[in-house]
């Protein structure tokens, strides 16, 4: 076992820590911008992830996804949300629905949760119990941001998270997927993510606002 | 390699008329693929007949399944184009929505559902039926209303949630099959997992993690109660023949995926843990459309929790399982595609004629419009499981399973809910059609090409509920043959 | 052979709707769908009557439909149903054929051509059906057939609400009789398989699939509590319909439940047998009195179905005591009973509501009181409604006494049974019967005093002549099989007897049921000569006014009305309707010279009121409920997701 | 020989049937301190009626007419159901109890019509009434027939009266007191006697069988009185044939029956002096009190069939 191995298990092991916090710090947010800086940074992590662990298989595979997410999640999601941000010329304030101090307490409170919830599975599902616990932490807080936060920007930053996590779930469990699914995967979420932009802008353009929970016309 | 032809033919569809911009040219293009798309599917299904499965590489495959829900497919999009042939005169021009963006965006959202149906890999359907929404959010937001775009947000937020909870459950599957030691490159090839199946029991516990996520994903996409909340808004604002498509053929197609998962797990657990949740939510999306019908106001919100319903009693008949009740089930999709594309027409024509869907709003059409009045009874009749209409011997086979399984419980539901459900429509039918007409509508004389699609619909509805033809039951026993290996068929 | 004729019925009768659709415009085949229903319904008749008489049996196997056949065929019972339909509304299409025509044009005429044969094939599938899967097939298509030929008669809130309750209950009633059917699974292919396989049903099962099949049919049937839509429904179809729906369309329920409580089941526990006399019991008065207080005569009729279907229902009940208690001979007889009186009541029945659609035609109203005098303008109709009225009554020489008469000698039997409760109840019910014939006999007094007898009470009534030749016709024809059955009942007893002894193991008629026979013919001929000879010998006779105290001025307002006349009788049994009237005089400070009057009297006792209403009020309450869960909100929705994924998830560790 | 017997018995029934009334008639008068018309009256009145003319209300149908001669047939019928002398009757064997019933009704039924044919407020009236009064006593009726004939286990009239003479008149039931008193209650309403109905009255606030002849005459009227007058002692004879038969002649000798006939003159003397004592010594009752005495009749007669049952 080389040095960059061990270098790379050690990184493994702590990055759970990464993790976490950039969650609590997206569940602190105001501000969209910051939410969407952090997403970066956690595909960020991830990516780095994703590249230890191939190193430590040895997988040319492995790295090429690592650059996939890269190019993807790090940078060119991330940019278009800025520039979705830029465009709309809304207020830019995530407008939710819980204080940031009681955003962080449930975050930190789903991040307990899930490292209750991976426990009994750890044996079947096999893999580091942090990364499996970041991982499930991740869809939780996910699917917090986009229960709590009223913009709809901040709906699909919270998917976005929630997606992490469960790529991350993949990674923990399997050592990522057969090549051609995982780009399958990810060109989805580029497409979606454009088409939840083009839904932005109409939004904006028939409602004069981004708050999704107005959108309640529909009901019964 | 025919399995690529219904994949490509679709594809250069879509590329063509988004580049050409004489509209008359675009309706020409579209009518042109559709019928070279219903050659390559009835090419491929009867290939499949002659040589059993086929498969095109690692990612394509071909089975019964497939063949008998590319059939459905085909003859539901072929009304669905000649329909809207009809249809699409005035269209809100704008930005991507103008006629060639309909076509374009209706051949895209066609070559993602063949894609599912001809993908061997589960990865890979997941990728598709992901991409169906994609394509198919921007039809239902076609009409840029308030509502529209409403219900291309919540459709395509929902069932993106619902969906990536499904890619959860592939991998944890994928991990199952892993750990039972089938080799990671194959480890997401359906065929390869059906074999390996029964090996797999040692993953007991993940197999049931990983059904669980399925159900929950794809069932936001079929529609179950509680993740359906999507499907009324959609069904209600997108323009009529893409209502007709999302009920009558995207629930098939998630339903398909489901499906397929259902095989695998039953096959390698047993078909205890599966079907009984299969079996809850069916019930409880049966029992709760059934009620929600009541309170409707809107004519194509009603007809789309009637599809949640249908859809419920669906996956009752699966979860029933055995010869008769897998079988009900196949056909009820079939059946229920057709008599809601009929119903989704004639909605379109109410709103046509009538400028609204609001049904309070809507009387005697008796008078007024006796073919579409005419048309609305039919649909009532054949969607309430009314003799001489197919719906009746597929709920029929279905309640015939769950009696000879001593399900009594949910038999009683099923007779409950369909009754309630009769009472429903009548009454919001039966208001609509009689009466007075308040203010006579413009009246546009009926495109031919309505009578054809709907005496299409009636005949099949009609054969199928007083003979089914000797070859579509070769079909449908050759998709039970494929979920079943072991059961017999009747 | 035939099999080849009924094969040809069933294609010919098939066949109308297209004809009539074909010879549309073609204005000299106006009468071609009548003649051609007519002559099929000939060939019915034919067919039913080999299978009734001679006993032949024969299958005819349609389709197969996925797993289940779709396939015909007759046996005794069946044929002996087959018969009723065809005889029956052989006439009804005879009357239909000149009434269709005077009161439908165009469209709508063209539509009843349409739906009526296609109702009269469909109701021939019940009978016929040897599957479960034909069986219900014609089942529901029978319930909207009907539903269509009510809706040609036109629109308005109200009848729009009956027609609501009519197929809501049928279809509740098909949901039960199909669970029926479904119990005998996996034996439910062919009735020969449900027959074998019943001998091995626990009790329970057996149970359960008697009670279901007692309130399907009974639904259809329309036994009280389950009545609510008869007369909701009969009197607003036109008038030949109602007399098909009355006359025949209910029998297929009684059928359906000999099939099931007798055939398949071979009867059950006695309690089944108290059941059903409950329920006749209760449907027969309760029927007769509703009928009573009403003076719309189609719903009065309607009410009257009400009473008849109780009658059969105290029959069966009688023959099922008896099947418990081992009695197989007196349980034919009562069997026998009730299956006559089917017959007769879609006899007579469907001559009344014909003979109501005849009153209709001449005076355009159906309301007794603006009735009277018919009788001296239109002889025949009157003269078949009176004939029509006494069998209904069920006087002797007339063909409602035979059944009744059967009835109350199987209840005298009654008394022979070991069983205590037996011996009791059963005599008991012969009481029940008795007053069920005195109020009957009471409110057909009114009706056809009324309504035929008297002076005129409205001018339309004054000016009213007598219908077309085919309507007497089809009404004679009825009115003659009333006065045949009424004297010869050997026609058909003979053959029923042998039907109840294909039933009934080791059943054979009893003699009593010959002593009608023996004596009526000569009562009849006794009567005829005395009624000849007081013709004969010409009585002087003079025509003065009517006797007015020596005053003048005695006009036809002074006669006494359908209220007045069921007053007594509603006094009497005024629990039974709860009336609540309103009075108003004006001016209100002068009682006895009001400027104008008027009264208004509504029974309140109501099944919607106590039985339905609250279920359906609950689950409307329920769905509004659950209305309120679709919050347009999408983050409640993609709460509800992460709910539902929890809950699985637990619920996943507790499997 | 046993038919002609037969024949006998119905032709005395029906030519004594006058002479019954006219006693009673006669009896009443006496009771009330009046001399009374001779006995024979009834006969003259017939003969009178029918030589006079018809008198039809001009509004009248044929049923207005029919309904006398049904009403006279269908009586007659019964009156040949009926044992009188000897344990037999014309319609014997076939007499069954519940068409002797529906007999009668049926000539209610038509005299019932003939009522309202005749146009006026009377006969409706009188109808009304009838039919209120007829309904509440048929099933009364049918059930104390019935508990008697459960007993003998037959259902034809004469096949009852023959098991009832081989009984021993100690052994005399509770259900045949019960039924007794049943059936003399309902004959009473059948028969429109005092306190049911007043057949002497005119008066139209309490009329019921009078009303409803009111527009009668001539041979028809002689009909109605006639019919009535054997319907009446037919049910007398009935009462005496099912509950004291005793005294029947068991074989055809003329001594056997001259005893027979001796024995039963006293009887029928016997409840005709019941009967106008009675007659002359109750008021009768206001018509919404009738349904109460037939509830009593109906009581009774139900009380009877359950005995029948219990006390085997």
């Amino acid at each position: 076992m080389g040095l960059f191995e061990s270098a790379a298990a050690r990184a493994l092991a702590s990055s759970g820590v990464f993790l976490f916090m950039t969650v609590l710090l997206i569940a602190a947010a105001r501000r969209i911008s910051t939410c969407i800086g952090l997403y970066s940074l956690q595909s960020l992590v991830i990516t780095a992830q994703i590249a230890a662990v191939s190193r430590m298989h040895h997988s040319a595979q492995g790295f090429a996804i690592a650059a996939m997410v890269l190019t993807v999640k790090v940078a060119a999601i991330p940019y278009a949300l800025y520039r979705i941000v830029e465009e709309l010329k809304a207020p830019r304030d995530v407008s939710s629905s819980t204080s940031p101090s009681q955003s962080v307490f449930i975050a930190a409170g789903l991040i307990l949760l899930s490292f209750f919830a991976v426990r009994p599975y750890v044996g079947v599902l096999g893999g580091d119990q942090a990364m499996l616990a970041a991982a499930v932490a991740l869809v939780l807080t996910g699917g917090f941001l986009m229960v709590s936060r009223k913009k709809a920007l901040m709906q699909v930053v919270g998917l976005l998270v929630l997606d992490n996590g469960i790529f991350l779930a993949a990674l923990a469990t399997t050592f990522g997927m057969p090549l051609v699914i995982e780009i399958g995967i990810v060109f989805d979420l580029l497409m979606g993510v454009f088409l939840m932009g083009l839904f932005v802008f109409r939004i904006r353009d028939t409602f004069d606002h981004l708050d999704v929970s107005k959108l309640r016309r529909l009901r019964g | 390699m025919i399995l690529l032809l219904p994949l490509f033919i679709p594809l250069a569809g879509a590329l063509f008329v988004f580049l050409c911009r004489n509209p008359r040219v675009v309706v020409r293009a579209a009518l042109t693929t559709g019928a070279l798309e219903l050659a390559a599917i009835g090419v491929t299904v009867n290939s499949i007949h002659s040589q059993g499965v086929l498969t095109a590489g690692r990612y394509l495959r071909a089975d019964g399944l497939t063949s008998f829900f590319l059939i459905s497919l085909g003859l539901i999009f072929a009304l669905v184009l000649v329909y809207s042939s009809g249809y699409l005169r005035h269209v809100p021009e704008g930005r991507f929505s103008s006629l060639r963006w309909f076509y374009g965006l209706v051949f895209l959202f066609l070559f993602t559902m063949v894609a599912v149906y001809l993908s061997a890999n589960l990865g890979m359907m997941w990728i598709f039926v992901e991409a169906t929404t994609l394509a198919s959010a921007l039809l239902v937001g076609f009409y840029n209303t308030e509502g529209a775009v409403e219900a291309g947000w919540k459709y395509l937020i929902v069932c993106t949630v619902g969906i990536a909870f499904a890619l959860f459950g592939t991998i944890a599957l994928y991990l199952a099959a892993v750990k039972g030691g089938v080799s990671p490159e194959s480890a997401l090839d359906w065929g390869t997992l059906m074999a390996a199946a029964p090996g797999l029991v040692g993953g007991h516990e993940l197999l049931k993690l990983a059904f669980v996520f399925v159900a929950v994903g794809y069932g936001t996409k079929v529609g179950f109660v509680p993740m359906h909340s999507w499907l009324p808004d959609a069904h209600a604002e997108a323009p009529s023949p893409i209502s007709a498509l999302l009920s009558a053929v995207l629930l098939n197609c998630a339903m398909y995926a489901l499906l397929r998962f259902d095989a695998i797990t039953s096959r390698a657990i047993g078909t205890g843990f599966s079907h009984t949740l299969l079996l809850i939510f069916g019930g409880v999306s049966l029992a709760v459309a059934s009620l929600l019908m009541i309170v409707q106001r809107d004519l194509k919100r009603l007809l789309a929790y009637s599809s949640i319903e249908h859809m419920g009693i669906v996956a009752i008949g699966v979860g029933l399982g055995g010869a008769l009740g897998l079988y009900g089930a196949l056909l009820h999709t079939f059946n229920h595609s057709i008599a809601k594309t009929f119903l989704f027409f004639t909605a379109g024509n109410v709103r046509e004629k009538f400028g609204t869907l609001r049904m309070e709003r809507i009387r005697g059409m008796a008078r007024s419009l006796p073919w579409t009045g005419g048309a609305l009874i039919l649909g009532a009749l054949a969607i309430t499981g009314m003799p001489p209409f197919g719906l009746f011997v597929s709920e029929l086979l279905i309640l015939t399973a769950a009696f000879s399984t001593a399900h009594y419980f949910i038999a009683v539901l099923m007779l409950a809910a369909i009754s309630v459900v009769f009472g429903a429509l009548l009454h919001h039918f039966q208001s609509m059609v009689m009466g007075k007409p308040e203010d006579v509508p413009v009246r546009p004389a009926l495109q031919a090409s309505w009578f054809v699609v709907m005496g299409v619909c009636v005949l099949c509805l009609v054969v199928l509920g007083v003979h089914i033809p000797a070859a579509f039951a070769a079909v449908l026993r050759g998709a039970m043959a494929v979920l079943q290996p072991a059961v017999l068929q009747p | 052979m035939t099999q080849v004729a009924f094969s040809l019925f069933l294609v010919a009768t098939l066949s109308v709707p297209v004809v009539t659709l074909i010879s549309r415009r073609w204005t000299k085949a106006r009468a071609l769908p009548a003649v051609l229903l007519m002559a099929s319904l000939a060939t019915g008749i034919a067919v039913a009557g080999a299978g009734f008489w001679d006993g032949q049996r024969f299958t005819v196997e349609v389709s197969q439909v996925a797993s289940f056949s779709f396939a015909l065929s007759v046996d005794r019972l069946s044929a002996f149903f087959l018969l009723l339909i065809c005889s029956v509304s052989l006439p009804v299409i005879l009357y239909s054929s000149s009434y269709i025509p005077r009161h439908y044009s165009g469209a709508r005429r063209d539509w009843l051509w349409v739906l009526l044969p296609l109702f009269l094939m469909s109701m021939v599938l019940v009978v016929t059906a040897s599957t479960a899967f034909a069986f219900l097939f014609g089942w529901e298509l029978m319930t909207l057939f009907s539903a269509g030929l009510i809706v040609i008669d036109g629109d308005s809130e109200e009848r729009r609400h009956n027609i609501f309750i009519y197929l809501l209950m049928m279809h509740a009633g098909a949901a039960a009789v199909i669970g029926a059917f479904l119990l005998f699974l996996p034996h439910a292919g062919n009735f020969a398989e449900m027959r074998a396989s019943a001998t091995l049903m626990t009790p329970a099962l057996r149970t359960a699939v008697f009670l279901l099949a007692f309130v399907g049919f009974g639904t259809k049937a329309g036994i009280v509590p389950l009545h609510l839509w008869l007369p909701r429904a009969h009197p607003i179809a036109p008038s030949p319909v109602s007399a098909l729906m009355s006359g025949i369309m209910l029998k297929t329920a009684i059928y359906g439940l000999v099939r099931f409580a007798f055939d398949f089941l071979g009867g059950g526990p006695s309690w089944w047998g108290y059941l059903a006399l409950l329920a006749g019991g209760v449907s027969g008065l309760l029927g007769v009195l509703y009928a009573i207080s009403e003076h719309d005569l189609k719903r009065l009729l309607a009410y009257h179905s009400v009473e008849n279907i109780g009658i059969i229902y105290l029959g069966l009940g009688a023959a099922l005591v008896f099947m418990a208690n081992h009695a197989a001979v007196w349980a034919a007889l009562a069997l026998t009973a009730a299956l006559l009186h089917c017959l007769n009541h879609a006899i007579f029945k469907s001559l009344l509501f014909l003979g109501a659609g005849a009153i209709s035609d001449a005076t355009h109203t159906l309301d007794l009181e603006e009735l009277g005098g018919l009788q001296k303008r239109m002889r025949l109709t009157g003269a078949v409604f009176l004939i029509a009225c006494c069998s209904i009554v069920g006087l002797p020489l007339f063909n409602g006494f035979v059944s009744e008469w059967l009835t109350f000698r199987s209840f005298l039997a009654g008394s022979e049974l070991t069983d205590l409760s037996a011996a009791i109840v059963l005599p008991l019910a012969a009481g029940v019967l008795a007053l069920i014939g005195g109020l009957a006999a009471a409110c057909f007094a009114k009706v056809y005093g009324v309504a035929f007898l008297g002076r005129p009470r409205s001018h339309e009534a004054e000016s009213a002549n007598e219908v077309s030749w085919p309507m007497q016709a089809g009404m004679l024809l009825l009115a003659v099989a009333c006065v045949a059955i009424g004297i010869f009942p050997g026609m058909v007893l003979g053959s029923l007897g042998a039907l109840t002894e294909e039933l009934i193991p080791g059943a054979a008629l009893p003699q009593a049921a010959a002593l009608l026979s023996a004596v009526l013919p000569w009562i009849a001929l006794f009567v005829l000569v005395l009624v000849a000879g007081m013709a004969a010998f010409k009585r002087a006779k003079k025509l003065t006014a009517t006797w007015a105290c020596g005053l003048p001025g005695l006009d036809e307002r002074m006669q006494y009305t359908s209220i007045a006349f069921s007053k007594p009788l509603r006094k009497v049994f005024s629990q039974v309707y709860k009336a609540d009237r309103t009075l108003n005089v004006i001016p209100a400070d002068q009682p006895y010279f009001p400027a104008s009057i008027s009264y208004r009297s509504v029974r309140t006792t109501s099944f919607e009121r106590l039985l339905y209403r609250p279920g359906v009020d609950a689950i409307v309450a329920a769905a509004y409920r659950l209305r309120r869960l679709q919050t347009g909100n999408i983050q409640i929705y993609l709460l509800y997701i992460f709910a539902a994924l929890i809950a699985l998830l637990m619920f996943m560790r507790w499997v | 020989m046993i038919w002609a017997m037969n024949a006998v018995q119905v032709l005395l029934l029906i030519l004594l049937a006058p002479l019954v009334r006219g006693v009673i008639a006669r009896l009443k008068a006496r009771i009330q301190n009046r001399r009374g018309a001779s006995v024979w009256r009834p006969y003259s009145d017939l003969f009178k009626l029918f030589r006079k003319e018809d008198l039809v209300p001009a509004s009248a149908s044929f049923v207005f007419r029919l309904a006398p001669i049904v009403l006279f047939a269908t009586t007659l019928v019964v009156a040949a159901f009926v044992p009188l002398l000897y344990g037999s009757a014309l319609v014997g064997v076939t007499g069954d109890f519940v068409l002797l019933v529906y007999l009668l009704a049926l000539g209610r039924f038509f005299l019932m019509l003939g009522a309202i044919d005749g146009g006026s407020s009377f006969g409706g009236m009188g109808a009304s009434r009838e039919a209120l009064v007829s309904t509440l006593a048929e099933a009364p009726f049918l059930l104390a027939l019935m508990s008697v004939a459960i007993g003998a286990h037959t259902g034809t009239i004469a096949g009852i009266v023959q098991w009832t003479v081989g009984q021993n008149f100690f052994q005399f039931s509770a259900v045949h007191a019960l039924a007794f008193v049943a059936l003399a209650l309902v004959a009473i309403a059948e028969t429109g006697r005092i306190p049911v109905d007043n057949p002497t009255t005119h008066l139209e606030l309490t009329m019921i069988h009078e009303a409803m002849v009111l527009e009668y005459s001539g041979p028809s009227l002689a009909l109605i009185e006639w019919a009535s007058a054997i319907k009446l002692t037919v049910v007398m004879a009935l009462l005496i044939a099912l509950f004291v038969p005793w005294g029947m002649a068991t074989s055809l000798t003329a001594a056997a029956l001259a005893i027979a006939a001796l024995v039963l003159l006293l009887k029928m003397a016997a409840l005709v002096l019941v009967l106008a004592l009675m007659e002359s010594s109750v008021a009768k009752l206001r018509m919404y009190l009738v349904p109460d005495f037939l509830g009593v009749a109906s009581a009774l007669a139900i009380l009877a069939v359950v005995f029948t049952a219990l006390m085997r």
